[in-house]
């Protein structure tokens, strides 16, 4: 299994029946592919839909409904469509069960940064920050380490996407927590030890005594 | 509400206009007044759109020809046209959450002073902004947002400016349709009275001061 | 014609083609009887509707279409219903061309009262807060003088609607209108004389030269 | 969503509750609710309701056995039992501007901290409340309101609570749905999943905790 298959498929595992769920671009997109076919998980397109359904036949999509990233989409018996004051009223509202965003960095006490880096270019944060600040569970679906460089970091120092702690982080290394306001190591990846994970996080973990492995 | 072809409603915009587009990455954009736009070379317009769209397409046209000096959204990652600008300091571009982003132009449209939301505090985005406690809790001041024109596309609008969006093309149109001095309306279709049944009219008539005509 | 027609004909010729127009309660409601047939003019219930039509016929009303003391109503080709953050958005936004409503007092620099008598019963603002503070013209219908005592005071000692100014006063003796912050009389009713106006009005009225009759 | 009787979803309301009620003079306001609320002798309650309706219709029961000990709304005119309460105190009433109250609400649905309105300013309204300066101009700091329960009224309710209004019975309903920790939703009709099309829901599914079915 690839990197980006462990994560989606380990996160998938965190959605629940009945959830409202939004999904980020990257990686966080491949989560509705492991989600199974029997439970029922409303996915919110924050561009103004519950019900996204996969990408459409050929010939089938419609130009006036895509993703947020203007991509053609489906939509599901039983989808809505609302406008982005609704569509941001149900994320900041906390309407949002759960959202599943990419991350650049995630520090010990489970804040985020995931729209800025000084220097580069800045596309903007779009809908990154409410989505933190608003929905009821926030897990980070990413990575462990970029470039040999762990994105498990002991202080951000990219710019903050909220003040409010992620709830998850689920890297194709470990599943990590933050009771407490503390990175808690929960899960390693299939065939992963815990000495290899605090081997490349820069962020100090607590270790329960027993870590299971991802069962995926 | 008054019929008008796309070049007539165009020419009603000035150079240096503040422009509110609705659309989302060119979805539910009024594609046929941005090339109207582009024709007629309107020049220093302030834009105010949740995005920049891509190269050619939705408000994406109107980086080609450098028409916008300022832009107020909350995304330009997809128009490397409008990052160069950006970069290049010929654009001024204020980014902002897109959840307080559409709550400003509600608020622009709906009489109020401003809003007050969780989301920025903490981040460089509290920057300059008031921060005010409800309940122990802080919050930022976020400000209403106006156009002196509203470019809006419909999927329906029938003969006294009633509309009806599709899909994911309705997006901020209805927000911006309250938001502006002026509002322009496209529409895919142009349907008598009663095609829109009473229920399903998102922006009334009322709302509209021009739509243009399908030809 | 008796004090009411009066004051609702001469209300009635303010409206413009197009306009969004809120009519309160009681002599306002009769001004939509005086509209010219031909000239299309959008009513609002603050309840949720643009299109207000007349009481409908005996058998024809529908229990979910009721103006906003809950009357049955019927709907105009080309109504629309909303929701009442809509409706007041409209209304505090200055979408709402005209709100027509009654009055308690209206003092010499244009200030209203009209939703309480202190000691008495307070029924609440309902909507009217808002009417007189967003839409873009504000006219108060009502009789010149109750009990004996002019409506039109040199300042209000009942509780204001709004901090706003109202524009045009039409009463069963007058119009006055408030050029400048100052109460100025602009029409006189049939057969009613300035002397006989300010013998009745307790604000100092402003008189100009000409003060023609209302042509109703 | 869970489909549920009246008769069990008002079980789940306790003595004491919050309840915020849609409708407006009683229009658009779940009466199987408000029945079962009298039937079950619930007391205590602390309503949001624009209106008291008239003795009998809608919230108005509520009234008849002074179920009510604390109400916010914008107007008691036409009810005389909650008049009469009222004044002898048996019951505290917060009476507010109505587009005060629907954006209170809202902003306890979606997330705000608050709103800034010029409705109010002064007059009695602003007693105890911030004043805050927008570009000049002040507005009174107005916060949330939310609910334990909203018991809502709809027109269509799909299998899966997705839900459409008639007419002026929409008014509160579609913001209480937002507005409270438990949503529950009587319907004129049940229908299958499609009969209410995506661009014609109002409140999406999700939203709605408990649909009562209809016999």
């Amino acid at each position: 299994m690839d990197a980006q298959a462990i994560i989606a498929r380990r996160v998938a595992q965190e959605l629940r029946p009945g959830n409202l769920v939004n999904l980020g671009i990257g990686i966080p997109t491949l989560v509705a592919n492991y989600v199974p076919k029997e439970m029922s998980v409303f996915f919110q397109s924050e561009n103004g839909l519950i019900g996204t359904g996969p990408i459409p036949e050929q010939g089938m999509s419609h130009p006036l409904l895509t993703d947020a990233g203007g991509r053609p989409i489906s939509a599901l018996p039983g989808a809505a469509t609302f406008d982005s004051a609704m569509s941001f009223g149900l994320i900041r509202g906390g309407h949002v069960d759960v959202t599943v965003l990419g991350g650049l960095q995630v520090d010990a006490d489970g804040h985020l940064a995931n729209w800025m880096i000084p220097g580069k270019m800045v596309p903007g944060m779009g809908g990154a920050m409410d989505l933190v600040t608003g929905a009821k569970r926030v897990i980070i679906a990413m990575q462990h380490a970029a470039k040999g460089k762990s994105k498990i970091v002991a202080k951000c120092n990219l710019p903050l996407t909220s003040s409010r702690s992620v709830d998850l982080v689920v890297t194709d290394m470990a599943v990590i927590a933050f009771p407490g306001g503390k990175a808690t190591l929960l899960e390693t990846a299939p065939g992963v030890g815990v000495a290899e994970v605090l081997a490349v996080t820069e962020a100090e973990l607590t270790v329960p005594d027993n870590v299971p492995q991802m069962k995926l | 509400m008054k019929p008008v072809s796309a070049e007539d409603a165009v020419a009603l915009i000035p150079d240096g206009a503040t422009i509110m587009v609705g659309g989302f990455m060119g979805v539910g954009t009024p594609e046929r007044l941005l090339d109207e736009l582009v024709r007629q070379k309107k020049s220093g317009l302030s834009l105010i759109s949740n995005d920049a769209a891509t190269p050619g397409k939705g408000v994406g046209k109107l980086f080609e020809g450098a028409q916008v000096s300022r832009m107020i959204g909350t995304h330009i990652g997809l128009n490397p046209k409008a990052q160069q600008q950006m970069l290049g300091n010929q654009i001024s571009v204020d980014l902002i959450p897109q959840g307080t982003f559409v709550e400003r132009i509600r608020a622009g449209g709906c009489g109020l002073g401003g809003i007050l939301t969780p989301t920025g505090v903490g981040t460089l985005v509290e920057e300059g902004k008031r921060k005010i406690e409800v309940d122990g809790k802080p919050y930022l001041l976020e400000t209403p947002l106006r156009a002196d024109f509203a470019l809006v596309h419909a999927f329906l609008a029938d003969y006294v400016g009633n509309l009806s969006y599709a899909l994911t093309a309705r997006n901020f149109n209805p927000l911006m349709a309250m938001a502006a001095d002026t509002v322009i309306v496209t529409a895919e279709h142009i349907v008598p009275i009663g095609v829109i049944a009473p229920d399903h009219v998102v922006t009334p008539g009322p709302l509209v001061d021009y739509l243009v005509s399908n030809g």
